[in-house]
């Protein structure tokens, strides 16, 4: 066991498919040069070659259909999109070739393609770097969605993803990138379609999507100071859901609060509510609340982008105005910003 | 390569085929919108035989004789026209979405143009694992219209991919001709100053595509370049469906009357006539007649897909 | 008032604003060929020439920006894609271009476009030719979306939509084109974000869009002979979507089913479903229900497709199962299909 | 026109901008990202001028010469990076999507490529009113990897269009070169056969720049076709922020040193000595450093947009 960030676990996740599996192969726009997609693609192509990780041209929709053609002919493509925002350029590939074609044949041949999505905030991205559109990608059948929160499941989650022989939609939130962990230096999987409950607790049960799995750990810890004892569930893939493990905890807690970092109308959040709703009818003591952006698009000065994005904060008042208490007085309190990053350990 | 009378075999087949559909069409048990290949056969059997068959294709939703001219299978053919439980598609496929896979014909598209990456990234895959095979995409003459062609095209001639870009360019879109979609007069010298092979075909001679075919995989063995052919042919029918499309006065009739003239069966099998006994010639054909006839018998009463089963194959799952 | 379809009726509304304001104009690809977009843009050109009513390549995605171009300078275009699966060719121009124009400018710049949109059913029309992905425009701002199920809506709406100055999408189902209502001659208005109650009753609630409407009528009455009184809601509007008349309807009922042409896992069925749940939280009897197309691409063969979509059996199966009552015999009772198509009047 | 002082006018204020940008970030008020103009001053510059300022604009991120060489408009300018209320964008916008459609700058885009078909649409809404105005898209090299420059290139043809496509090649997508994205060795001769005028520019020098557009909008009025510039350049700093990047190795200083030698304005400015007296130049100079100067002071101490607002102009609402 070794303190590894999330893009170091990333990277070794690639790294040992790619040693193991001479079909894995790596590319996307500018994954060569010094940046390495943000630390994750360093070392590949030096030990691999340049036939087996290679930088593209900003062709997101040929390219996405290329990956899909290798990956009919036997190959294993990774394919890093560094913004959810230029993925969907590759929207008419995903949609009319990648999403039916499994199901044309039957479920006879094999077809592993990662996409690497990088999602999250940087600073002042605007509404162009800014988009997660998970729901997008839930909603079309044909997809396994993952979108892991720590650097163990982020490890174990890409290596499943890349032996999968479906394509995986693979989300990864940039806050995330410096957080850290012990975990195995082996590699290991995880099972795609089975959450996690991160934080034991009675009093209301919060399932948080990627980066707001830290955002709810924050805000647990602040609420624990009034004996607030939370239930953070993570479902890690978002297809297909683990919806037996949110189900059990929402029965138990008879509270629940879905925080997604989308957008909430039609999101991956009214889904998990509309279940959740239908699933606990008779424990739900409350109406299922959500969290998300803003209805608009991410503004980029960084008093606006703070109001867009939702926070530990947002999350203590809305369990507030769930359980029906006062709200608690949170000056002082430093939340997470692109100047205050969360580093880890969780 | 293949002689005379195997292409005149494989274009005979695919012409009959699509002659049943015509046929039995009516009878409403075929539940799928046709794009007929009718009068377009002598590509794709002109190029798949100038590969002797080494290549993997994805093809548009005009896919009738390009599926059979790759993979000569009618009998799946018209099971998935009838959408019967014993193809590969079991009848989730249909007219549209024909293919195979394994036996090389990847996928049909209904969306322009959108077929045509995945060649790029089959042939990457023969490249890499250095098997000697093409992949190939037939498009029609309207996917040069979309943004995904050119890209398409740029990535193969810079990673100078074992790929083929058929044009099947048939003048028409739907209803609309090349001249109210195109901002250029000459492909040629666009798509010719690519880092390819460019080639132009409008014989409607399969014998003469399957040479020119050869010539340029030998080409690509010598110096390895992508390679585009634009060929001229005709629809015979409307865009879509099984009829005619002349009274609605959009393309000259005159213009079919020259093609049909030389009509791609009619070249070849003027061809035969000078090597072959006619009995023979007709032999052949009534044989081809025969096989397909009986299959249709057999496809539709064949047995389809429970809907229970419906959810299955959305997952690969014999992992 | 006058017995008119609804095709003709897109057609009308088309036609007099195109009189009225000379600055509308419509393209797409094939609509001056003599299918006409299925007859919506019949003399169009003759009347207007073919500088307002014109052909375009096979390119969605750079036909979009240019609508959208065209719009900032005071054009008001009326783009046309006769497949929804055609539509999201231009999913960058609309996600990343459109999505956020106007928050840009701050509400300044007049963004007048219409975006029709045809989805809904044939026969055999397979994967690529299927599917509606309503979800992804109200899931994203900076769109209206908009999906009439009546002649006398589509009339109304798309007078307002072609008005209106901002970006919307303007979703009609093929299977109500030969639907027939008496109507209106002259142009009228029917405002954009308000539903309609469509059936009064008091038993339960259904909410249907767009077709679902008249699957719905026809499952009222069926359900009518064991004296189930439905109330049928149609929002007409998808975004910004009338939650009101939604919530009222479910409170009186105190039962709800939610009924869409498009898949339900993050799908707008989805979001209603959520937003009822929690805002009817204390009136609902039994938890929401959800009906949509089964969670796979479209099949092709007939009794494949027929299992894909939902229909009125489904809605009398689901009302009955939500009231907790046998299921009725409906044998005989031959519902809507590509050969028995619905003609109205409504 | 421009006279060879408004030109240099125009070249100092966006340089003296950047410049202001480089000295203040550290301070850590601009909260956005800057993708800076630096060394490529004179493509819009001479673009613009040489239309005499009656066009409409769209860019890509590297926006900043763009928006000041169209509208001079350096108090919006720095409101908009400091995120402050009184601009247009109100602080939404940032660097990335500088923009002011009333002045001309429809906008700037993050999404390489996604900005030129708006310019075909505006383009198309001039000649629909027979506005005598043109479109322009400013792109870069990276710009034409994507099926969109294509599509747009195509329907701007076919349609005729008032447009100009500017690309700003300066050799590098972020720090890929151009050998490495393309299977074409000679651009022109693809785009270049296309309907259109192809100019081709590496001067640096925004008064030949200048002319070459003036001649080029005086031939779509004998004959409409778009125009298409090549234009190269240098892009002195890092892809991104406000550092040079020559540690990275990735490209060779000693092309920088060829390119700084011709450095925009000082090719403007060696004209100018000629022409006038060494002070007035000076206090041109100074003039514009005291007017930013004093604009930036402003724009810190400025108001921002009250959070509660941000669900304002989403839509379009003073109907
Ligand atoms: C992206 C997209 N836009 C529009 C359509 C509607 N459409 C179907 S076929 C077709 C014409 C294609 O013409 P071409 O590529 O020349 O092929 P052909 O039918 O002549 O074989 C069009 C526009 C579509 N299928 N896909
Ligand atoms: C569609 C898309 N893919 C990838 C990116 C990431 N990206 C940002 S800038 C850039 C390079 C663009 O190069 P070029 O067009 O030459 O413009 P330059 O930065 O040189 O001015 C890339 C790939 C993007 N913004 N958009
Ligand atoms: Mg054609
Ligand atoms: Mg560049």
């Amino acid at each position: 066991m070794k303190m590894i960030s999330y893009q170091e676990a990333i990277r070794q996740a690639t790294y040992s498919e790619m040693e193991k599996d001479k079909n894995v192969f790596i590319c996307g726009i500018g994954i060569t040069s010094h940046a390495k997609a943000f630390g994750t693609t360093e070392g590949l192509e030096e030990k691999f070659g340049s036939s087996r990780c290679f930088d593209t041209p900003i062709s997101e929709d040929a390219m996405t259909g290329f990956v899909f053609g290798s990956a009919v002919k036997g190959l294993k493509p990774i394919h890093v999109h560094i913004r959810s925002d230029f993925f969907i350029l590759g929207m008419n590939q995903l949609a009319n070739i990648i999403s039916p074609f499994q199901y044309y044949v039957h479920g006879t041949i094999p077809l592993p393609i990662v996409f690497r999505v990088i999602i999250g905030r940087g600073f002042g991205q605007g509404a162009q770097h800014s988009k997660s559109l998970l729901s997008f990608f839930t909603h079309m059948p044909g997809f396994k969605v993952i979108a892991p929160s720590s650097p163990r499941d982020v490890k174990g989650l890409l290596t499943s993803a890349i032996r999968d022989n479906n394509p995986v939609i693979f989300f990864e939130h940039r806050w995330l990138y410096w957080s850290e962990q012990k975990i195995r230096e082996e590699s290991y999987e995880i099972q795609i379609g089975k959450g996690k409950i991160i934080k034991k607790g009675a009093d209301i049960t919060i399932v948080a999507i990627s980066w707001m799995n830290v955002e709810a750990i924050f805000a647990a810890k602040i609420l624990k100071k009034r004996n607030i004892n939370v239930e953070i569930v993570d479902p890690r893939t978002l297809y297909p859901l683990d919806k037996k493990i949110i189900i059990s905890s929402v029965k138990k807690t008879k509270r629940c609060l879905v925080v997604d970092c989308d957008w909430t109308f039609s999101g991956v959040s009214a889904e998990i509510a509309a279940i959740v709703s239908r699933e606990c009818f008779d424990s739900l003591e409350k109406p299922v609340q959500r969290l998300g952006f803003k209805h608009v698009p991410c503004p980029t000065a960084r008093h606006l982008e703070n109001a867009f994005y939702p926070n530990a904060e947002n999350i203590v008042r809305a369990v507030e105005e769930i359980l029906q208490i006062e709200p608690m007085n949170l000056e002082g309190i430093e939340f997470f910003s692109n100047e205050k990053r969360f580093k880890g350990p969780l | 390569m293949k002689s005379n009378l195997e292409l005149y075999k494989s274009l005979y087949l695919i012409r009959y085929c699509e002659q049943r559909i015509i046929d039995l069409y009516h009878e409403n048990e075929m539940r799928t919108p046709m794009h007929m290949s009718f009068g377009q056969e002598y590509i794709p059997v002109g190029v798949c035989s100038g590969l002797d068959m080494k290549c993997d294709i994805t093809s548009s939703y005009r896919s009738h004789a390009n599926f059979l001219a790759k993979t000569a299978d009618y009998k799946s053919f018209f099971y998935e026209m009838y959408g019967k439980e014993d193809t590969v598609g079991k009848g989730k496929c249909g007219s549209m979405h024909l293919g195979d896979p394994k036996k090389g014909h990847i996928l049909s598209s209904g969306i322009v143009a959108s077929q045509i990456p995945a060649a790029t990234g089959l042939a990457f895959a023969n490249k890499y694992k250095k098997i000697q095979n093409f992949a190939i995409c037939f498009f029609g003459d309207g996917a040069i219209d979309s943004g995904c062609f050119w890209e398409s095209l740029n990535l193969a001639c810079l990673f100078k991919l074992p790929v083929f870009f058929i044009c099947e360019d048939n003048e028409w879109a739907v209803h609309t001709p090349k001249s109210d979609r195109r901002g250029y007069k000459d492909l040629k010298k666009i798509v010719g100053n690519f880092d390819l092979y460019f080639y132009e075909e409008e014989s409607n001679d399969a014998e003469i595509l399957q040479k020119k075919v050869n010539e340029a995989k030998n080409k690509y063995k010598r110096n390895p370049k992508p390679i585009f052919f634009n060929i001229r042919c005709y629809r015979y029918l409307a865009h879509i469906g099984i009829e005619t499309d002349w009274n609605y006065n959009y393309r000259p009739k005159k213009v079919y009357n020259k093609w049909k003239k030389k009509d791609c069966l009619k070249i070849q099998k003027d061809k035969l006539f000078v090597k072959y006994d006619k009995n023979l010639i007709k032999n052949t054909e009534q044989n081809i007649e025969k096989k397909v006839d009986a299959v249709i018998l057999k496809a539709k009463k064949s047995k389809s897909l429970n809907s229970r089963e419906m959810f299955k194959g959305l997952f690969y799952e014999n992992d």
